[in-house]
């Protein structure tokens, strides 16, 4: 933040509702996505992010648009939260030829260039070496454009994540590791998984800098990750572990029995939506107003569901160029 | 001795709780497969039978369980390494390439390494390129390996058996779309030996050769062909490496044209393997060339449609026979 | 323009240095590859020509500098990842079958990889099993990949300049043993087109058909072979994938018996991939079955003797060809 | 130790004794090695130890025979703290059927199933895994014997080591992971290869105990090495870092032009074997004593070389049954 932050940083009130509208946002897609599966329109693995949106939302806030995401296959928030329009979006997960991957990648597969949304990847912590490569670009380049790479506390494990983050302190890349602590992999619960509980400390052994925190409101993570990209801007990359949960099981094949009613109906208490919308009741939003910028939210999840289902499906033609660049003869 | 109807994922599960009764050297490890009961619930009740001990849940470690499970195998004991799916394998595979695979021999012939990896391989379905690979071929060229893929619940239950009793490390090849599929288990079989292909359905005209789920679709082809009046053989390789040349050359011996269906791509892989070895072992039988039916050489699409286009299906093995056979 | 004589390693270097000379974001990143000057020497000098920004030494990290290799070409730069062996690209094996190969389909296309992944591959001399794997056969299947392998000085430069501004990933497979060979560089000859196999021996009697030190060893067989009267031709493939079908086809209707000579395993691989695509689209002009000279069907031993036992000799491949032609 | 170690400790002396003949033997046979390979009767790949003796005979000192040790190709040492003869060693690297792995292994794949020495192993940092197998079979059938893991700082930032490590800790597995940081990874210095040089603070991500010694004496490895292993025995994995320093080149193709001699010179007068004689002189050893220890060790060395050279070729009937354990029809 510049010394006179008051005059420079946009008004909180109008900030937080922005962001509050794009978490909105993000769960209503989904509850849409959860629904169209039901319904067999969407098929593979869908993996919700429901109860995890203030993560994307206030990362995301804390970057540039000139900036990068990168991101597991539970990656509709963060591609909705990077600027994806919901249609893209949908469209994908309907398999249609108007999705942001023209219907060949599907739920763990979003991707958006232009928005610098850099997927979307399906095996765990292979996307963190990926993600330093970006950020190595920059630093080849000169830009000053930082990446954020997510995955969640399972693929604290692998060795990609280490490899990954090894790299990264030892070259200075510009980037910020944000780990979705959110408990369980799969059916893991943390201390199945980890020696110990703080995934912050892995930064130790890499002499890296990093950060923990707690969501329940968007504004924190906006701030820890501010703090974060700094850092990656002046070239020292951070381990930032978010602790969160999500609300649904791991994809929507998961019952979830491994988590207590009473385990999950806590977590939801603290819904940082609903502290959100709190918050912004106590800044002085009126009920209505809140009420109409839901709406809003509504139509543009039912248009996008609508122009999903009214979408072409794509031509067996996209195969053969979406494997090579060039012209190739096998 | 009872014929029961048994699901691919029960066989499969049966084989392992009697191998695990039988020796307590046998145990299992991986993502999911205690306390969730299994991703494909291949592994269901597993724990509650044989405790944390010995159904071992993992981190996400697919090099480190794969490599710990080949240090344990070294030195005596005989695990079972699920991969939720053998795509995961690919982050293994210097493990399973270069240590599973070789430690007998680097040691001349001191270590073996009673291994078995096993899960589903290959197409789901619409769970894009990523999570659709068919590593098989991979797998099946290394000397050192073994590399099985079977079609029915009975073979599931003989050859993991085998698998599980053999003193060399085994990749065993599972179907996601066939745990749910029934089949017939005679209680009087036991373990099924490797490197012996079964003619599941004879015929005269053209020999259909496939595996795993591919067995399936070449009988509903052979089906949809009899009805033409094209009777075809088809026979279900069971075992990839060891393969069962025998067995293969017989029948193309007798029908003089010979389809290989796989998943796949269509470059190299068991596929061109078994084309290689027919035209090698029984050209002069041949009155065509060895076909091959394989997915499309392009990386798995997500959309439904497109996924169907590329995986072979009854159809396209209907059509490569008819054009092989009026040629 | 001149016609210089070059070592392949030399060809390899040259070809590099004036790709960087040309793009500035061509980079080049692996173990040794700058302070130790190459661990074969390709890269000597270019850490002094072009600084550490651009000639990167890594950690042993392959899974992790291929990763950030793949990260950075999807965003524009054009790296080569140098691989100490291609043995070592085993524990890479997922960010090249998962990450290079498929982000351009994953992403419906709005990607591009534009990297290359190059060293050694095969036996080099008594290095044993874990060091000697001939990997090209892993990464030719895979579709969203090509494939290079040659067998010349010339070809390595043309090919690797190619390769270096292809917009896909390409796995480019040299040999240590023979970096120190020199051929023959004419300088008028730039990027060499990939899928474009070439006649390095003409012959009618038998097609041999090899890549990389197999070329070498198929054209000393050859010359053995036309000691004895027997011409056969040498059709060096130069490109795995694509693979030039026109040019072993041709031949083979010339010639009407075809011998694959190739380093790897006998299961599967590039040999069968060729085998299977001659007798498909060559059946009618074959008088005998493709045969294959591979290595023998065990991991590589140490012992000098049994290592050269174990890779195709020339003497084998004589004797591949006279019971072929005297079937 | 027990409390009245005095009576229980073996003469200091005598113990001493004992491990300086073990180091001079296997810096004789690595310098048989080295001419061997000159005159072209060694072949492949050969990495000596010469100056990292003293890990490997403190290290082995402070196990039981029934105690696993596995390490990469720079594996001369080892084997032969573990027991291996100097004949099985030279026999192998000759390639002979008499070598431990009857001439299929070489240099890099000295194994000695016997003496519990698990090779030998050619791919940085795929033995740790491996390792922790060992010593995870230990725990499951209970077992007593530990697992000593041996690899160089060059391995540190490979993803097998962190998997390796991580659930070793998760899993409280008998091993001693120990790193002999010889401050070179073929041509790259520490300052290249790892962002933080202290490597026993890896450990502090695991919440695994962690140990670091510069080695000079012999019996400084022994005492840091036998309090790890008591540990693992109790079940509680360490990482230990030795420091340590190679000697020779990387490989035999390695002329080390990447370190000066100034640098090499300085680590050779700190030799540990010439510290150890010493402290035998010192203990009251009279040179003589030495000279005929010496002698002994000399004889050793060239009857090995002796039975290296005279030993036959394997047979080619061993391919196939090395390959696979039964019967096998491809
Ligand atoms: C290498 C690999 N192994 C296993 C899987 C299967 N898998 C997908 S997600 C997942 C759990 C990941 O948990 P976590 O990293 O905590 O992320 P979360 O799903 O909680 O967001 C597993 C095991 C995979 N995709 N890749
Ligand atoms: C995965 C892998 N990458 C690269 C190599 C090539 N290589 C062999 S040894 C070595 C250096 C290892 O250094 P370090 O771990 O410090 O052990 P030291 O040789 O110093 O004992 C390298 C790069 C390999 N064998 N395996
Ligand atoms: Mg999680
Ligand atoms: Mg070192």
């Amino acid at each position: 933040m510049t010394p006179n932050a008051e005059s420079v940083v946009p008004d909180t009130r109008q900030h937080l509702e922005d962001m509050y509208r794009r978490m909105v946002l993000i769960r209503r897609v989904e509850e849409e996505c959860a629904r169209a599966y039901a319904l067999g329109k969407i098929g593979g693995f869908l993996h919700l992010y429901i109860g995890q949106e203030a993560v994307a939302v206030g990362a995301v806030a804390a970057i540039e648009p000139t900036d990068y995401v990168v991101t597991t296959y539970r990656d509709h928030g963060l591609a909705i939260a990077k600027g994806m329009s919901a249609r893209a979006c949908l469209a994908e997960l309907f398999g249609k030829a108007t999705g942001c991957s023209k219907g060949l990648g599907g739920s763990m597969h979003l991707f958006d260039e232009e928005r610098r949304f850099m997927g979307g990847h399906g095996i765990v912590g292979a996307h963190i070496p990926l993600a330093a490569g970006i950020a190595f670009a920059a630093k080849y380049r000169g830009e000053s454009n930082v990446t954020l790479c997510f995955f969640g506390e399972g693929a604290v494990s692998i060795g990609a994540f280490h490899e990954g983050l090894s790299l990264a302190a030892l070259w200075k890349l510009p980037i910020v590791f944000v780990c979705e602590n959110n408990e369980y992999a799969m059916g893991t619960p943390l201390d199945r998984s980890l020696s110990i509980a703080d995934v912050s400390a892995k930064a130790l052994s890499y002499g890296m800098a990093r950060d923990r925190l707690f969501v329940t409101d968007v504004l924190d993570v906006e701030r820890t990750m501010a703090a974060a990209v700094a850092r990656a801007r002046a070239g020292h990359p951070s381990l930032v572990e978010v602790r969160t949960y999500r609300f649904r099981g791991h994809s929507m094949s998961d019952p979830g029995k491994y988590r207590s009613a009473n385990e999950v109906d806590k977590h939801k208490a603290n819904d940082p939506l609903v502290r959100a919308r709190r918050d912004l009741l106590a800044l002085g939003r009126k009920e209505d107003e809140l009420k109409a910028l839901e709406a809003s939210v509504e139509d543009e999840v039912q248009d996008a569901v609508r122009f999903a289902e009214a979408s072409p499906e794509p031509d067996a033609s996209i195969l053969e160029t979406a494997t090579y660049a060039g012209p190739f003869a096998s | 001795m009872a014929i029961r109807s048994l699901r691919y994922r029960e066989a499969l599960r049966e084989a392992m709780i009697e191998e695990m009764e039988r020796d307590p050297a046998v145990f299992i490890l991986g993502e999911e497969v205690g306390h969730y009961d299994g991703a494909y619930k291949v592994t269901e009740g597993m724990l509650a039978k044989f405790g944390e001990r010995r159904v071992l849940d993992t981190p996400i470690a697919e090099a480190g369980f794969a490599g710990i499970a080949i240090g344990a195998a070294i030195v005596g004991l005989r695990p079972v390494v699920e991969f939720m799916t053998w795509n995961f394998s690919a982050v293994a595979f210097d493990q399973i390439l270069n240590n599973a695979a070789k430690l007998r021999q680097m040691s001349g012939g001191q270590l073996k390494c009673p291994i078995v990896f096993r899960g589903p391989n290959g197409s789901a379905k619409q769970v894009g390129s990523q999570h659709s690979h068919a590593m098989e071929h991979f797998y099946a060229t290394i000397p050192g390996l073994k590399v099985v893929a079977p079609a029915f619940s009975q073979d599931a239950k003989g050859l993991l058996k085998t698998a599980i009793r053999d003193d060399d490390p085994v990749c065993f090849m599972e179907s996601e779309t066939l745990y749910s599929v029934k089949g017939d288990v005679d209680d009087a079989i036991d373990a099924i030996p490797f490197g012996v292909a079964q003619v599941v359905r004879t015929g005269t005209r053209c020999t259909l050769v496939a595996y795993a789920r591919m067995t399936h679709v070449c009988l509903e082809a052979a089906k949809i062909l009899a009805e033409q009046g094209v009777e075809v053989e088809v026979v279900d390789l069971r075992s990839l490496r060891p393969l069962d040349e025998d067995t293969i050359i017989a029948s193309v011996q007798k029908t003089h044209y010979c389809v290989v269906v796989h998943e796949g791509f269509p470059y190299g892989g068991v596929g061109a393997e078994v084309a290689d070895r027919v035209q090698r072992l029984a050209f002069d039988s041949l009155d065509g060339p060895v076909l091959r039916v394989t997915n499309f050489d392009v990386p798995m699409p997500y959309n439904a449609n497109l996924e169907q286009l590329c995986i072979p299906s009854a159809a396209r093995v209907v059509a490569t026979v008819e054009r092989l056979l009026s040629r």
